[in-house]
């Protein structure tokens, strides 16, 4: 964090009563980021079309989420929608990509190919099976292609996301709400109690240190270097 | 131009071609070394007219140990085709280059020698066209190893 | 002499507009320098060779043309405001200052530096 | 004459430029994977003078996931989903392509209902293809109204295809053999209600981008394309026949119920307005053909059936929006899975024309060719 919102939670802490001052600025940082996230546009195949092109096209708008502002450049984009299938030529650029994005940045994988390699998983000898081998993925949106109206939904879960799972006391550690969608019928009160503590803290997620061991990361330093 | 007249114009401009019968349309088989004076009489004698190289590939005969070099070609004067095929051994996979002729075989041998390692002779700019340049392997190769690929489970 | 204290006025609010906005995002923003996010961004591939290179003398040009033409209009703007003011001499002041640069214009199009090589 | 195997790293390096004629001035700039115009990941590596191009050395395998490697180990029904992920704006095009060289080697016979929608659907696709291409051209060259409208009417037509189809953008419809699914009871009502649309709309793209001044000014003689160069270059489709060679497959070896229907093939002398001309052809196809879909079985062979093909070299290909595709697939009559498969893809050829066209001209030139060229890079790479 800057220079004086590292040091403001430490100064709020030791004011008597100062730790409610805390919640209210998160609320509004987080309101702030989740909605004027900026899409770099990354689409390698089919996805593209529906999920950078279709989705912002007059019908389904995407820019009623305030997300339509396609960056074609990293430096400005801090949402990176990876969209199609990654292959071993593109994942290292893809990293340096990843890495060239500012922080606080976060990433869509839409598509079963970048989730998981999807049509191409057998008998392909240059696919990477899954996108979270080469950055760390906040959410997944399953589909092949999947219809704007699924994009929509990742988009809701992230600002979701973003709106519950961050704050200035611990920069750089993003809490995915365990319980975003529930699936028909379950309640909270069917998971135990003691189910839901473990769940909740297992999904605490260090960004940075999460990117850091991705088996890409070295990869990509060492093309750098050589080139 | 139908079929019928069509083949033996080409086997009178090539006698040591041979018809084969188990292509779609008419096709001719020559061995490489006559490969590029058939070609050049196929592109340049005007009542056949061969002007565009429609689609070149490779196909791997793992077991007879030979690459078969396949050459469609198309004529937008007559407007008829051929099969042109020849074949190179697996060891020693060297054919020579059309590029000459038709500039867009350039690219369909560097596609060719990318994906199944037929050397070009006299190609002006051989590289990998796909794959890495430090990509180990042809991946096309029926014999083609790769720990990373995952069979399908039967 | 109170004409100048609006100037005076809108020097400071012009500093905290621009010095607000970049303390802002010093003090707020997260800063994590690194070597791969520092490193060129060329659509996403490894620049080859070096940025320093001698490039060709039609863009040194341009940008001489468009300096001189630049401070050119930045000089008519304090006339525009006290035309009426100003009357005709002004007027006439003003055409002969034109006058002098279109000379230079021309000059310009006829060594031909306004054709892109 | 010896084997040489050069890398991009030699092509490159600072040796090469010294010795070259490449003076002092000239650097390398990559338009690279993540670029606009790139509509995917294509890298275009320009030698740059200033702001001349000298050369363009066009890097594609930024999404090549081995399709014809995996080609071999399907069956001839399994690959018809793959061939919508290679050019995903035709995808029943491909698919057709595809079905119809399997149904000639295999001796499946299709009736006439079943050729009569397949010429329906691939035409209202081109439409829709040269819709996007038309916004996107607009786009890249800086008007973004352009993109706005054409996706307005892509969505009109993909509601058509959903209904049918089930997909928007990944068919999978055309199967050998006939057609996954029957049409659906709304289907002709549907379409009529797209044709109608469709016709006043090309009367507003014209309107919106061919009358405009700037427009022309950047596409007037940029990446001029004389017509044996793009017959040497192997370009098929609106290149082509931009540049004055009536090569149309539609024409020249008519499948499905082309013969049925009178259109004319759109020859441009040197421009690139062919693509606007031939959607109101591609409509012109569908309203002759709409009223006149015979009764009949969507589907002549049992899906489950196995299709084995009869050993030898089987080649088919098709008119595409972008251009002609062709199928080879080499069988060895053992198994029903296919010994070896080859598209002739007609964005791979028209990729490779951008290097006889772009030395000497602009920075800028190069995304107006590339929008003109009208490339899909999964396309290129397979």
């Amino acid at each position: 964090m800057g220079v004086v919102l590292d040091k403001l939670p430490g100064l709020l802490e030791k004011i008597p009563g100062g730790g409610i001052l805390v919640a209210p600025i998160d609320a509004v940082i987080n309101w702030a980021r989740l909605s004027s996230l900026w899409p770099l546009a990354f689409g390698t195949k089919c996805c593209a079309i529906e999920m950078l092109m279709a989705t912002g096209g007059p019908h389904q708008d995407l820019s009623r989420f305030g997300v339509e502002v396609v960056r074609p450049s990293p430096r400005q984009a801090d949402l990176m929608v990876v969209a199609g299938a990654i292959v071993k030529k593109t994942a290292l650029r893809m990293r340096l990509l990843y890495e060239q994005m500012a922080e606080p940045r976060y990433v869509i994988a839409t598509g079963s190919c970048a989730i998981s390699g999807g049509p191409f998983m057998y008998n392909s000898y240059t696919i990477v099976r899954g996108v979270d081998q080469i950055v760390p993925v906040d959410v997944y949106v399953p589909g092949c292609p999947p219809r704007p109206e699924a994009f929509f939904w990742g988009l809701l879960m992230l600002q979701k996301m973003i709106r519950q799972g961050e704050s200035i006391r611990r920069p750089g550690i993003r809490r995915k709400p365990v319980l975003a969608a529930l699936p028909a019928g379950v309640t909270v009160q069917d998971i135990q109690e003691r189910m839901r503590a473990p769940l909740e803290e297992q999904n605490v997620v260090d960004v940075a240190g999460a990117a850091a061991e991705k088996p890409w990361a070295k990869k990509v330093r060492q093309w750098v270097k050589k080139h | 131009m139908g079929e019928e007249t069509l083949i033996p114009r080409v086997l009178a401009a090539e006698p040591s071609a041979k018809v084969r019968d188990d292509a779609g349309g008419p096709s001719v088989e020559v061995a490489p070394d006559r490969l590029f004076g058939l070609m050049q009489c196929l592109r340049d004698r005007p009542d056949l007219a061969f002007d565009m190289l429609m689609a070149h590939t490779a196909v791997d005969w793992l077991e007879q140990g030979r690459f078969e070099l396949v050459y469609i070609l198309y004529s937008t004067v007559h407007g008829h085709g051929l099969t042109v095929c020849a074949s190179v051994p697996r060891d020693k996979p060297v054919a020579p280059t059309l590029s000459g002729l038709w500039p867009i075989a350039h690219w369909q041998e560097r596609e060719v020698f990318d994906l199944m390692g037929v050397l070009y002779d006299g190609h002006p700019d051989l590289r990998r066209v796909f794959l890495e340049d430090d990509w180990q392997g042809y991946p096309l190769r029926k014999d083609y190893q790769d720990s990373d690929m995952l069979e399908l489970p039967q | 002499m109170m004409s100048y204290f609006f100037v005076l006025l809108c020097v400071p609010l012009a500093a905290l507009l621009v010095f607000g906005g970049l303390a802002m995002s010093r003090m707020l923003a997260p800063h994590h320098p690194g070597d791969l996010k520092n490193s060129a961004y060329e659509c996403g591939e490894v620049p080859i060779g070096q940025a320093w290179s001698q490039f060709t003398i039609g863009y040194y040009l341009v940008g001489l043309l468009f300096l001189v033409f630049d401070v050119d209009v930045a000089l008519l703007y304090p006339w525009a405001i006290a035309f009426r003011q100003a009357g005709w001499t002004g007027f006439v002041e003003a055409g002969l200052f034109l006058a002098v640069l279109a000379v230079g214009l021309l000059y310009a199009w006829k060594k031909g530096a306004l054709e892109w090589v | 004459m010896s084997v040489q195997i050069t890398t991009l790293e030699e092509l490159t390096s600072p040796s090469r430029a010294a010795s070259s004629s490449l003076s002092i001035q000239e650097y390398f700039l990559n338009m690279g994977p993540q670029h606009p115009i790139a509509h995917g990941s294509l890298r275009l590596l320009l030698v740059l003078d200033g702001e001349i191009v000298r050369e363009v050395i066009p890097v594609p395998g930024f999404v090549h996931r081995g399709i014809e490697k995996m080609c071999e180990h399907l069956t001839c029904r399994q690959i018809v989903h793959l061939t919508d992920r290679m050019d995903y704006l035709s995808a029943l095009s491909n698919n057709w392509c595809l079905s119809r060289t399997v149904e000639r080697a295999a001796g499946i016979e299709t009736n006439e209902r079943i050729e009569t929608v397949r010429t329906i659907v691939a035409e209202l696709q081109r439409v829709q293809s040269h819709a996007l291409w038309w916004g996107v051209l607009g786009m890249d060259l800086g008007a973004l109204t352009p993109f706005l409208y054409a996706f307005r009417d892509r969505e009109i037509i993909s509601t058509a295809f959903e209904e049918t189809i089930g997909a928007r953008l990944t068919m999978n419809y055309i199967q050998p053999g006939g057609l996954m699914f029957d049409i659906h009871p709304g289907f002709v009502a549907r379409v009529k209600e797209v044709l109608a649309h469709m016709r006043p709309i090309l009367d507003e793209y014209d309107a919106l981008l061919s009358g405009n001044v700037i427009l022309q000014e950047r596409l007037r003689n940029v990446g001029v394309l004389p017509a044996e160069k793009a017959l040497a270059m192997g370009c098929t489709g609106p290149v082509l026949r931009g540049s004055g060679v009536a090569l149309d497959l539609r024409k020249a070896e008519p499948y499905g119920v082309y013969e049925k229907a009178a259109f004319d093939v759109v020859v441009g002398t040197v421009g690139d307005c062919v693509r606007m001309e031939e959607m109101r052809q591609s409509l012109g196809i569908v309203e002759q053909l709409i009223d006149s879909i015979p009764a009949g079985p969507h589907m002549t062979v049992k899906p489950a059936a196995k299709i084995k093909l009869p050993a030898g070299m089987h080649y088919g290909q098709i008119e595409t929006p972008r251009g002609i595709l062709g199928t080879l697939i080499v069988s060895d009559g053992k198994s029903d899975k296919p010994w070896r498969v080859h598209f002739r893809t007609p964005n791979y050829n028209n990729l490779w024309a951008v290097t006889a066209i772009a030395p000497g001209c602009k920075i800028a030139d190069i995304i107006a060719i590339q929008a003109s060229l009208d490339l899909v890079i999964p396309d290129i790479d397979r």
